[in-house]
C-alpha cells in the first residue's frame, strides 16, 4: 500500500491538523502527548504557520480563545491534568461559540497519577469540566488512522457549530505506530465565519467575542440558544460503529476507543467458544450514540457491559440509554491497566453462564 | 470658531457604566485618541479584562474581545499570532495583570510578543467591591485588609513596570498617572508611543496606568487624585521604566 | 493465519525501537496489519527501552503486547522482565553477548546469537540490533526477507544500508 | 477666548473638571439630569473668561466637554 | 429568639468554618462569594487563624493542598469560573486524599456568564470537573441556617474520609441574609491524622503527599482503594428530605438549594387546586440519594420532575435513580432566572393535566 | 582515619532515578547536607514539583509533598502558613516554576512567604523528553525549538533571579552553579544562607543553580558541564542578585 | 396569615438595605420567617440599589420577591421599575420629594410621603428611609412598632436612635 | 594521604569525578556493575596519591564516593 505510511499516533493528530488547515498550534508539553507539539514545532513553520509553546495549559486555551476568536483554525492538545487545566479557558470558548479543536491523550488519575493509558476523562469529556451548562462534541477515534480522519472532521465540526469539539484517546494512542493514509477529503460547504474579531477593515459593526451577560434574560436566552444547538447535534452529529450486533447475542458490550479493539478480539475468543456477544463503539461520546442501543436492545439476552479504562464513568451513559430496559453490567480497570482479551472475555462468560 | 477638543472616533458614543470621576474613562479616550491619530481603527484589535473595564468590548470603535480574569495577554498572543498585521492591545487592572494573571503578562513580555498592554493600576480590586490588589500599599484599608494591608501577612505590593522591565521581550515600558492635566497629557505620550513600538514591530509594550478608584478608596474623585498623588506615585515612581530603542532601562 | 506479537527489549540507544519499526514498515509492505507500541515515560530515561510490535492478518487487537510470539532481548534486565512473557512454544532471542544468564523457560524455542562479535565483524557494534532482526524473521517467516531489506532502503539511512543488510543476512543464519 | 459645551445628560458631577480649571468658572448646576446628578456647567458671562486650554476636557471621564476657540 | 442572629449567607459560611475549627483560609475575590473571604479577613486574624487571599484560585487551591497535608482544617470559596480554575488541584486533593472543605457559590455560565444566582455546575461538582476517577462529596444547602450546619459536618466528613467536600449553593444563598443558630454540636470522634506531612518531629518514616504512581498497579490500586471509600460514602453519608410525600401524589419534584424552597411554594399553591405534589429535596448531590426515589416510587402518578436552575443536569442523576420505572420530566430556568412558584405549578398542571 | 566526607543524614540512603552525571543528585545532596548542618531535619518540610525531581520526595529524609506542576510556592505557603514554626522548602525545575508556575513564585516573593526555593535551571524540560524551557537559551535546539530557539517568535530567556530581586518580599536571591567543584562549594553556601534566611523569619530566599541535563542536551555528562560553564553562565551571570539584609540588589 | 413580601428600591446611599435589615430583625424578634436579599452586581456601583424582604408565618420560599405586597420607592427609576411588581390590591409607598411622577397603577393603595421634607424637620435627610419604613409598618402591621424600636436599638447605632424613632412615628401618621 | 572508597553498584559510570580529580586517579573499571555500567575505581597504588580533596565525591551525582583521610 503505496499511500500509507507508519505514523505515531500524536504525530499523526499533528499531520492531520495541518491537512484540515489549522492556522495555530498552541500547546504546552504533558505525556504521553508531547509528541504533538513536538510535531508541530517542526511542521508548522514548514508550511508557514503558527507553532507556539505557551507557558502553561491555561495560557494555551486562551490563546486558543484569542486566534479562535479571530476566525483562524487552531487546535491545542494536552492530557489530562493539563485539561483540568483548561476547563475555565473551555467553558469561555464554548460560552462564546468559538470552533477550535482540543486533543486529549488521556493518562491515569487522579492528581499526578502516572502516565500509562486511561479513559478516566470520561466525565470531564462528556459532562463538561468546566463550569455552566455547556457541551463539547467529543469524538474518541480507535486507531491511528480514525484519529487521523476525526481531527479533520473535527475541524469542520468545530466551525459548522461554532462549537469546541474533543478528540480523546489515550496514551496508546497517542504513543502508538500503525499505518495512515491521508485521504482527498470532499470541500464542506461551512459557514463564513462573519463573526470574526480580526479588525474591522471597512466593517461598519466591530465584532465582539464575548460570554459575559449581565442581564439574567439575556444570558438565559444565551443559553436557550446553546441548547437548541446541543439538540441539534444530537441530531446530527452521533456516530458509532456496531460490531457483531446482527444475530442474537449473549450480551452487548459498550467500549470505545484502543480498548474497543481489545473487546473486539475477546469477542472473537468467546465466539470460538460459542457465546456471541456484540460491540457498540461510541464513535461521538457526546452527542451518546443512544440510538445504537435501541437498534440492540431487543437481539441481548443479558443486556450490556460498560467496558472502560476508568471506574465506571461512561457506565451512566450508557444505563440512562437503556434506562432499565435490560441489565447493565460494568468491567474496568484503571491506573494505566490495560485489559485483555482474556480477562474481557472471562468476566463476560462469569455473566453469561460459561459456553453454550 | 475651531474645535479643540472632541470624542475620539474610536470611542463609541455611548455612556460608561463607571463611577463618577473613574478615571477608566480617561484611559479609555486616551487610547481612542491614539487609535485615532494612528489612523489604525482599522487593524486594531482590543483585549477586555474582568475587571470594571470588563464591559470596555462596548465603549472601543474597533474589534474587541473579552477574555477571561488575567488571560488578555494570552488571547491577544492567539490574535496576533492569526493575524499578524492588526494591532493588538490589552487593557488590564491591576487584579487581572498582577494577580491572577503574572504569568501571562510576564511570558508575553518575555516572548516580546507585539502587543500593547494598557495596566490600570488602581490599588484595588473595583469590581468585585474593593478588595486588596497586589498592588494595594502597605497599611491600605480594603474590603480583604480590613486592619490595613499587613506586609507581614500579606506581603508587598509588586512593582509591575519594573519586574516587566527585567524581561528582555519588554521593550517599552513606562509608568504614568491621569491625577492631573499634565499628567494625562504625559500618559497619552507614553500611551502613542507604546503603540508606535508594536507598529514598528519591535516588540512588547506595556504602559502602567495610575488610577484612581473612588468608589472603593471611599474618597470623593478630587479627594482620590490627591490621594493618588501623595501615596501612589512616591511608591510607584512615574517615567519610562525601559527603553530598547534607546536602550534605556532605569 | 500470518500473526506475530513481538517485544523487543534492551538498553536505550542500542536499536530497540528502530528495530521494531522496521519490522512493522515490512509488515505493512506486505499488507499485513501492524502496530508499533513503545514504552514511554520517565523509565525510559538512560535505562531499559522496549518496544512491542504486531504484524497480523487480523486487524490488531491492542498494540501493548503481554503475550509474546517472539520476544528479543539485548539486555540482562529485558530477559528478567521479559522471558516469563513469550507464550508456549513462542521463540525467545537473545544477545548472547549482553546477557550473562541462560533463560529459564524450557517450553519455548531459544535462540542465542553473539550478536555484538558478529556486528563488528560486519563493521559496527551499532547494528546488533540488525543481526537479530535478521534471525527474527528467518526464524518466524513473518515477512519476506525482501521486504524487511524494502523497508530500511526507504526508511532507513541509505548510508547504512549496505551494512544493515549484511547484518541481517548474518542473522538469518541463526534462524535456520 | 473659549467656548466649552456640556453634554449634560453625560455628566456625573464627579467635580474633577471644577477643580482644573485654570480660571475656575465651572460650576455644578443646581438642576439634576436623567440620571440624578448634578451636572458641571459654565454659567452666564463666566464662559468669556475661558481660555480653551481643555484641561476639563481633558481631565473628564465622560467626554462630557467639547472645547472650541 | 434570643440565640439566632440575621446573617447573610456568604458570612455565615465563614463563621460557621470558624466554629468548626478551620485553621486555614485561602480565597480569591468572585461576585457573589466575596463577603466569604472579607468575612474571613477580618475574623481570622481576631482568631489568631489564617486568613490569606491567594494570586489566584490556582494559587488558592493549591494552598489548601499544603495546609490540608500538614493536617489541619481548612477552606476555600470561590464561583464557578474560579472552581474551574481549581478542577487540577480538586483532582490532585482527591488523589492525595486530603480533606478539605470547597465552597461554590453558583453564577449563571458558561464563561464569564453572569453574576446572578445559579445550578449550572452540578455536573462539574457531582461528575468531577478534573481529570481522573475522583468524587466529592457535595452538600446543597436550602437555607443559611443548613449552610452553617452542613459547612460544619463538611469538615467532619472530610476528615473521616479524607476527602475533599464541596458544599454548593447558589448566588442566592450567598448573598441572603436569614436567622442562623450556631448549635452546641456534640463532639465527632475522627482518625487522628497520623499521614499528616507536618514534619518529622521524631517520627521514624517520614510522612508524603502525593497522588503519584508511576507503576500502573500500583495506581489502579490506589485507585481501588478510592472506589471503596466512595462505595463507603454512599452507603453513610446520602442526606435527603421528603416533603409532602406520605401520600399518592400526583408527580414528586426532585429539587435542591434554594430552588427547592420556590417548589414547596409551588406545591402549596398545586394542593390548593387539589394537585398532590411530592419534593424529594438532595442534600448530598453525591452521593446521590437513590434510594429517596425507590421510598417514593410507587406512590406518584406522573413519575418525577426535575426542576433545576439550569439546562437539565441533575436530570441525569434522576433518571438514573428512576432507571425507567417511571416517566422523568424537566422544568429549567438559567442565567441567573429564578423561576416562581406559579411558573413551576404551571408546568406541573400541564403535566399533570390540571386540577383534578 | 577520619571522613572528609559521606552522605549527609537528610538524604535517604536510594538509587535516585536521575541519568547518569545529572546534577539534580548534587543538588539533592547540598540540600540535604545543609539541612544536617542546621539540625533542623524534624522540623524541614519538602515540596517536590512536577520535573525530573518529581520524585525528591521518595530521597529526602524529611515530610515531603509532591506538588501540582508550578505551584510548589502555593503549596509550600499552605504549608509555612499551617505551621508556622516549620522549615519549608521548594524544589523546582525552570518548566515548574518559570513557565506554569510563574505566577506563584512571584506571589509567593512578593509576600515575603518564609520558604526558601531551590530553582534548578537547567534550560530544558528534561522530565517530558527535552522541550523548550523558558530559559532555553537563544538558539538552542530542542524537542520544541527543532531549529534552534528563535527569539523572534519564541521570545527571550527569563532571568528569574533577576526578575524576582525586584520584589520586596524577596529577601535573598543568589545564582549559583554545580559545574565544578568550586562552584558546588558556592552553591552550598548559598542554599544554606537560604534557608538560614528563613530561619530568622525575615522572608523569601531563593537559589538559582544552573545545572546539567546530559540526556536532553545529547552531551556526555562533562561536555555538558562546559556547555553550561560556555554559555549558561555568560547568559545567567552567578552572584548574589539581592541581599535585603544587607541591602544589596544587583 | 402573616405573611409580606417587600420590595425597597433607591439610589445607593439612601438606606435602602438598612431598612429592609431593620424590618427583618423586627420580624425576627417576633418570630417570623423571615429573609433579606440585596440586588448585587455591578448595576449597584453608584446607581440604584433595592432589596426584598420577606416577613411570614410559613416558612420563606424564594428570597427574590417578585410579586411584592408592598413596594417602597426612594427614587423615579425604582419606581418605573418596581411599580408593576406590586400585586393587585398591594401597596406602594412613595417618597415624593424625590419621585417626580405620578404612579399609573389604580389597582393599588399608595400613600405618597414627602420624606425628604419630614427627615429633614425631624433631624437629618438622611433618615427619610425611616419615615418610609414607619408608614409601612404602621400600614401593614406586619410586626409591632416596638419591635422595630427594639432591633434598631439592638442592630442600629445607638446615637441615631432616639431620630430614628422619631422619623418612624412621624411616617407612622401616614400609614392610619 | 587520602582513601576514597566507590559504592560501586550506585556508580552510573558518569565520568564527572574522573574529570576533576585533580590527582587523575580515576578511571572505569571495565567490570559493568548490576545496573550496567562501568562504575569508576581508584586501582592499585593509584590511591596513595589521592589528596582527599572530596573534589570527586563533591561532583558525584550519586553520593557514590566516601572520603577519608
Ligand atoms: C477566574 C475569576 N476569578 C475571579 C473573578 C472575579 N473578579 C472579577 S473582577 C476582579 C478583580 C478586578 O480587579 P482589577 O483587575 O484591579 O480591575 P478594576 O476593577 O480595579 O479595574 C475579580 C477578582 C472572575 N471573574 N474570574
Ligand atoms: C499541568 C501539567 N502540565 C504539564 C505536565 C508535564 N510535565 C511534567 S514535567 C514537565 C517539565 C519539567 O521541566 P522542568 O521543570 O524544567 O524540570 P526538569 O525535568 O528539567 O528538572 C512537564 C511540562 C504536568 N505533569 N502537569
Ligand atoms: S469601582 Fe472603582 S474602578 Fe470600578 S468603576 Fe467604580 S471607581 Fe472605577
Ligand atoms: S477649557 Fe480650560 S478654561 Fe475653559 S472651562 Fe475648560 S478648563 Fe476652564
Ligand atoms: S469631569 Fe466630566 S463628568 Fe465630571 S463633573 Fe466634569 S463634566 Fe461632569
Ligand atoms: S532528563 Fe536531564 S534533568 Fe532529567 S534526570 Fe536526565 S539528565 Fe537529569
Ligand atoms: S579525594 Fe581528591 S584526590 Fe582523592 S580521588 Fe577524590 S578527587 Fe582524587
Ligand atoms: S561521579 Fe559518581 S556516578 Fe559519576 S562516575 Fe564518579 S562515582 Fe560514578
Ligand atoms: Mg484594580
Ligand atoms: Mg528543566
Amino acid at each position: 500500500m503505496a499511500d500509507k505510511v507508519l505514523m505515531k499516533g500524536n504525530e499523526a493528530i499533528g499531520e492531520a491538523a495541518i491537512h484540515a488547515g489549522c492556522q495555530c498550534f498552541f500547546g504546552y508539553p504533558i505525556t504521553p502527548q508531547t509528541e504533538v507539539a513536538a510535531y508541530m514545532s517542526r511542521r508548522m513553520p514548514k508550511v508557514g504557520r503558527v507553532f507556539l509553546q505557551a507557558e502553561s495549559e491555561v495560557a494555551a486555551i486562551n490563546m486558543v480563545y484569542g486566534a479562535a476568536g479571530a476566525g483562524v483554525r487552531v487546535m491545542t492538545s494536552s492530557s489530562s491534568p493539563g485539561i483540568s487545566l483548561k476547563a475555565e479557558g473551555i467553558s469561555y470558548i464554548a460560552g462564546a461559540e468559538l470552533p477550535c479543536v482540543i486533543i486529549n491523550i488521556v493518562r491515569g488519575g487522579p492528581g499526578l497519577g502516572g502516565i500509562q493509558p486511561a479513559q478516566s476523562d470520561y466525565f470531564q469529556a462528556t459532562k463538561g469540566g468546566g463550569h455552566g451548562d455547556y457541551r463539547l462534541v467529543v469524538f474518541a477515534p480507535a486507531s491511528v488512522q480514525e484519529m487521523v480522519d476525526l481531527v479533520q472532521d473535527a475541524f469542520d465540526v468545530a466551525d459548522k457549530y461554532r462549537n469546541p469539539v474533543m478528540v480523546m484517546g489515550d496514551g496508546m494512542l497517542g504513543q502508538m505506530m500503525e499505518p495512515v493514509e491521508f485521504k482527498e477529503r470532499p470541500k464542506k460547504e461551512l459557514p463564513e465565519k462573519t463573526w470574526a474579531a480580526n479588525g474591522l477593515k471597512g466593517r461598519e459593526k466591530h465584532n465582539i467575542i464575548n460570554s459575559l451577560f449581565l442581564k439574567p434574560e439575556e444570558l438565559e436566552a444565551h443559553n436557550n440558544k446553546l441548547q437548541e444547538k446541543y439538540r441539534e447535534i444530537e441530531k446530527n452529529e452521533v456516530r458509532y460503529e456496531l460490531y457483531n450486533c446482527d444475530e442474537e447475542m449473549d450480551l452487548v458490550i459498550v467500549s470505545y476507543g484502543t480498548l474497543s479493539r481489545i473487546c473486539k478480539n475477546a469477542i472473537k475468543m468467546l465466539k470460538k467458544e460459542g457465546i456471541n456477544v456484540g460491540l457498540i463503539r461510541p464513535i461521538t461520546l457526546w452527542p451518546y450514540p443512544v440510538e445504537a442501543f435501541d437498534k440492540v436492545i431487543d437481539k441481548t439476552k443479558n443486556g450490556f457491559i460498560s467496558v472502560e479504562m476508568s471506574c465506571g464513568q461512561m457506565l451512566e451513559d450508557v444505563q440512562l440509554a437503556v434506562n432499565g430496559r435490560k441489565p447493565v453490567h460494568f468491567y474496568g480497570r484503571s491506573g494505566g491497566m490495560v485489559p485483555t482479551p482474556a480477562e474481557i472475555a472471562n468476566k463476560i462468560k462469569g455473566i453469561v453462564g460459561g459456553a453454550k | 470658531m475651531t474645535v479643540v477638543f472632541d470624542r475620539p472616533k474610536a470611542l463609541l458614543d455611548v455612556p460608561t457604566h463607571y463611577c463618577p470621576g473613574c478615571t477608566h474613562g480617561v484611559i479609555h479616550r486616551l487610547v481612542a485618541e491614539v487609535i485615532d491619530e494612528l489612523g489604525i481603527l482599522d487593524k486594531t484589535i482590543g483585549v477586555a479584562p474582568v475587571g470594571c473595564s470588563v464591559l470596555a468590548y462596548d465603549y472601543f470603535a474597533c474589534d474587541m474581545y473579552e477574555a477571561a480574569h488575567g488571560r488578555a495577554p494570552a488571547v491577544a498572543t492567539g490574535i496576533k499570532r492569526a493575524v499578524p498585521d492588526s494591532v493588538v492591545f490589552t487593557y488590564q487592572g491591576d487584579g487581572d495583570l498582577a494577580a491572577i494573571g503574572t504569568a501571562e503578562i510576564v511570558h508575553a513580555a518575555a516572548r516580546g510578543e507585539k502587543i500593547t498592554t494598557i495596566f490600570v493600576n488602581n490599588a484595588i480590586y473595583g469590581m468585585t467591591g474593593g478588595q486588596m490588589a497586589p498592588t494595594t500599599l502597605p497599611g491600605q484599608v480594603t474590603e480583604t485588609s480590613p486592619y490595613g494591608r499587613d506586609v507581614k501577612t500579606a506581603g508587598y505590593p509588586i512593582r509591575v513596570s519594573e519586574m516587566i522591565s527585567t524581561l528582555d521581550g519588554a521593550v517599552y515600558v513606562e509608568r504614568v498617572s491621569v491625577d492631573s492635566v499634565p499628567n494625562i497629557i504625559k500618559a497619552k505620550k507614553a500611551i502613542k508611543k507604546a503603540f508606535e513600538i508594536q507598529l514598528q514591530g519591535l516588540g512588547f509594550s506595556l504602559v502602567e496606568v495610575l488610577s484612581i478608584c473612588p468608589t472603593n478608596w471611599g474618597l470623593s474623585p478630587n479627594e482620590s487624585v490627591k490621594w493618588l498623588r501623595d501615596n501612589m506615585i512616591p511608591y510607584y515612581p512615574l517615567g519610562v521604566k525601559k527603553d530598547a530603542t534607546t536602550g534605556e532601562v532605569k | 493465519m500470518a500473526n506475530q506479537e513481538i517485544i523487543f527489549a534492551g538498553f536505550g540507544g542500542q536499536g530497540i525501537l528502530s528495530m521494531g519499526k522496521f519490522l512493522a514498515y515490512a509488515g505493512l509492505e506486505e499488507n499485513l496489519n501492524v502496530s508499533w507500541f513503545p514504552s514511554y515515560g520517565p523509565e525510559m530515561r538512560g535505562g531499559t527501552s522496549n518496544c512491542s510490535v504486531i504484524l497480523s492478518d487480523e486487524p490488531v487487537g491492542s498494540p501493548l503486547v503481554v503475550d509474546a510470539t517472539t520476544v528479543v532481548v539485548m539486555n540482562r534486565p529485558s530477559l528478567d522482565k521479559f522471558e516469563s512473557h513469550v507464550v508456549k512454544g513462542g521463540l525467545l532471542i537473545i544477545d548472547s553477548d549482553l546477557v550473562n544468564r541462560e533463560p529459564e523457560r524450557t517450553d519455548i524455542e531459544i535462540i542465542k546469537i553473539p550478536a555484538q562479535k558478529i556486528a563488528e565483524e560486519v563493521g559496527s557494534k551499532k547494528i546488533a540490533n540488525m543481526v537479530l532482526l535478521g534471525a527474527l524473521v528467518e526464524k518466524t517467516k513473518i515477512v519476506k526477507m525482501e521486504s524487511l531489506l524494502k523497508a530500511l532502503k526507504e526508511h532507513g539511512k541509505e548510508q547504512f544500508y549496505e551494512l544493515n543488510k549484511r547484518a541481517l543476512e548474518r542473522g538469518a543464519e541463526f534462524g535456520r | 477666548m473659549g467656548k466649552v459645551t456640556f453634554r449634560e445628560e453625560r455628566c456625573k458631577g464627579c467635580g474633577l473638571c471644577i477643580e482644573v480649571c485654570p480660571v475656575k468658572i465651572i460650576e455644578f448646576d443646581e438642576k439634576l439630569n436623567t440620571k440624578g446628578y448634578h451636572p458641571a456647567t459654565v454659567k452666564g458671562d463666566n464662559m468669556q473668561k475661558c481660555i480653551a486650554c481643555a484641561s476639563c476636557a481633558r481631565i473628564c471621564p465622560d467626554v462630557v466637554i467639547k472645547v472650541e476657540k
